[in-house]
């Protein structure tokens, strides 16, 4: 495994989350080096959503520091982070293009520009832009791909998906591995949260362990016996 | 500080029994109304104190959002508390003396109506402080803070509007206030202002104990899980 | 009169009451604290 | 620019979700048909009664069906955890609060429009003062419920029983916009008085608090 030479994209220094008595987070110190794929394991209720989350800046750290892109305030660098979470993100009662269009605008792509964008990002996760059918109605696991596409709206630098092939049938979820692989290929970082570490085996360039909120250990291998 | 506490008892007790005596013999005996007037003494201090302290709750709130210091926020909480119970006293005493005065419990003269509305905003605030749990609490308590401070002329001035259209009782002790009434009234109000001085001191250092205990049982909980 | 003693009693039965819940609270802290301690 | 693109972006995409589901609006307008129809038993409706508490009447039952709309505004982001994409997103905090609010706006002057008809024919109203005076006084009276309601159901959100929340914070803090709406809604229906005092107060009240809330909304927001 290369060691690369470039400053780490996450930082997180002794970072505890808590929710009330219950602790999430017991101190986590990792550096994750830009440009690679990393899949976070652990069993649920480790931590492993609490850390994206923390990392995108949606909850905030009860001790500890952690700046992401060089920045501790990581809503100045939100526009870097593409976020897939558990729940889909997408409103049910509209259609995915829909969706897509409007969290476009959030981005600040607007018209033709947004259009465009939209059908890529649909294309690219193998859907139909045309599709004229509210989220609510998708099976779980188009919905899943359009998470995604909505979470690489913004041509994001960082990705943290969670659990992105749940619930998803085998083949489509090997196609969603293959596109992750070529994001990695493209210079981008990613944080995949899976259960299925066996799909993106070829690809990931390191495993992450996580236990009772802890990093316990990080391989470039998958440890056999597990799934 | 730790000395001053016993001192500070001590002068408020002091001052108390003797706001006491001058309230009940001291006082001239009012005209028309005779020995009921003396209500007066609890009656009004009891107001300008929690009017006192829902404005010492506006600045602390605001000094939270700003600088973001448990210390403001527990100021907020404190005096908020502390201003309910006096103007509870103010609610109570008040129609006790309407009793006999003007033959009624209650009448929806303009003040009566705009302390009631007022103890009603700050009994929502306590009751959010109430519901809501976490790092965001005191944030959300800061914002209604500042919205039902806001609010407090408001009431009053429409409030006033509505009721002098409309012809009610008028309080007495109005207009010119006997200099012997005046001065055992300013007495009474030192010695509710250290009354409330004392119990706000009270408050905040049980506040600050309390959160004390959180934070070590929540680094107990953290200790446990990580053995 | 029994208004005025009424209302004087009144007063201080509610400031009564609100400082025996801060003490309450204070010996609930207090177990707790012995709790941690331990 | 983009302030106002996202602004109109927000609230395009309200109005078509509850085009789409109409949970809101049909919640709403078959609330207050039911206090039109209760409040009758509690008094005689003659004309002449009617004309004096019909300004309360309404209001309070504008207020009552503005609630189930508030709830509702929120509870929409909640699903799915579509908020936390808004959180995550570089879009200001203010364009979501002006959009989640004109929405709102939208709603419930639709519901008074819709409503008002009905109110007139079954007390037999009608206006002996200047009746185009209520047009200003519902503008901004509602505009005084919707921009504290979106922002107190934005604080409710984020407590243990959100929906029981939003009435207790918000009512309080409501007195006196309420008095200033029903008032000035008498004072053109008895003709008795003039209603530019309370048109004057609800002014205030509409600038003090929009301001105050567009300045505390960030936080309210940004708090997890």
């Amino acid at each position: 495994m290369p060691i690369s030479d470039a400053p780490p994209i996450i930082i997180a220094d002794g970072v505890i989350k808590q929710f009330g008595r219950f602790a999430a987070l017991r101190g986590v110190n990792a550096e994750f080096a830009p440009g690679r794929l990393y899949v976070v394991l652990g069993d649920n209720g480790a931590g492993k959503t609490t850390l994206l989350r923390t990392i995108a800046g949606l909850a905030q750290p009860t001790r500890g520091t952690i700046s992401v892109l060089g920045a501790k305030e990581i809503k100045t660098v939100c526009s870097q982070i593409g976020y897939m979470a558990h729940p889909s993100l997408l409103y049910d009662e509209m259609t995915g293009f829909e969706n897509l269009r409007y969290f476009a605008g959030l981005y600040g792509i607007h018209d033709d520009a947004a259009n465009f964008t939209c059908r890529e990002a649909i294309i690219s996760v193998k859907l139909d832009p045309d599709l004229n059918r509210p989220v609510g109605q998708y099976s779980q696991g188009m919905r899943q791909r359009m998470s995604l596409a909505r979470a690489l709206l913004n041509d994001p630098t960082l990705l943290l998906l969670d659990e992105p092939f749940s619930n998803v049938d085998f083949h489509s979820a090997q196609e969603m591995a293959t596109l992750l692989g070529q994001m990695r290929d493209q210079g981008k970082t990613l944080l995949v949260v899976t259960h299925q570490p066996g799909l993106l085996e070829p690809a990931a360039d390191e495993f992450v362990w996580i236990d009772s909120g802890k990093i316990v250990d990080r391989t470039s291998k998958l440890r056999a016996g597990t799934q | 500080m730790k000395r001053g506490f016993p001192i500070l008892a001590i002068v408020t007790a002091v001052l108390l029994s003797f706001a006491l005596y001058e309230a009940l013999i001291g006082a001239p005996t009012e005209r028309s109304m005779g020995d009921v007037q003396r209500i007066f003494y609890y009656h009004v201090p009891s107001a300008w104190t929690a009017f006192l302290l829902f404005f010492v709750n506006f600045g602390a709130s605001i000094a939270y959002l700003v600088k973001r210091r448990p210390a403001a926020d527990i100021v907020a909480l404190t005096s908020a508390e502390v201003g309910v119970v006096f103007l509870t006293v103010n609610l109570v005493t008040g129609p006790i003396w309407a009793r006999p005065v003007w033959g009624i419990w209650w009448t929806w003269d303009w003040r009566l109506t705009s302390t009631l509305v007022m103890w009603l905003i700050y009994v929502s605030y306590l009751l959010l402080r109430r519901f809501s749990s976490g790092g965001q609490a005191p944030l959300l308590a800061a914002a209604l803070g500042i919205l039902g401070a806001l609010c407090v002329p408001f009431v009053y001035f429409s409030i006033w509007f509505f009721r002098t259209q409309h012809p009610s009782p008028v309080i007495g002790g109005g207009g010119s206030l006997d200099p012997r009434m005046a001065h055992v009234l300013l007495i009474n109000w030192a010695a509710f202002l250290c009354l409330a001085w004392l119990v706000c001191w009270t408050r905040y250092q049980l506040e600050v104990a309390k959160r004390q205990v959180e934070e070590a049982q929540s680094l107990e909980s953290l200790l446990e899980g990580s053995r | 009169m029994t208004y005025l003693y009424a209302a004087y009693i009144a007063t201080w039965v509610i400031h009564g009451t609100y400082l025996a819940i801060l003490v309450r609270k204070y010996s609930k802290i207090r177990r707790e604290m012995e709790s941690l301690k331990k | 620019m983009s302030f106002l693109a996202v602004m109109r972006a927000t609230l395009a995409k309200d109005l078509r979700l509850e085009w789409r589901s109409k949970d809101a609006i049909n919640a709403m307008l078959f609330f207050s048909l039911l206090v039109v129809v209760i409040f009758s038993f509690a008094f005689e409706p003659t004309a002449e009664e009617s004309r004096k508490i019909a300004g309360g009447l309404v209001w309070v039952a504008f207020l009552f069906a503005a609630i189930v709309v508030l709830n509702q505004t929120w509870a929409r982001e909640l699903r799915n955890h579509v908020l936390d994409a808004y959180r995550m997103s570089p879009a200001s905090a203010n364009s979501l609060f002006l959009a989640k609010a004109f929405g709102n706006f939208i709603f419930v002057i639709v519901l008074e429009a819709l409503m008002t008809p009905l109110f007139i024919a079954f007390y037999r109203l009608g206006a002996i003062g200047p009746a185009w005076e209520l047009l200003p006084i519902a503008t901004l009276g509602t505009w005084a419920l919707v921009v504290n309601g979106t922002f107190f159901a934005a604080i409710s959100l984020r407590t243990r029983s959100r929906e029981v929340m939003l009435p207790l914070l918000l009512f309080p803090i409501s007195v006196p916009a309420l008095l200033g709406m029903v008032n000035a809604t008498t004072a053109v229906l008895t003709g008795e008085e003039s209603a530019r005092f309370w048109i004057t107060l609800l002014v205030a009240y509409d600038v003090v608090f929009t301001i105050a809330c567009l300045l505390l909304f960030e936080t309210i927001l940004e708090a997890e």
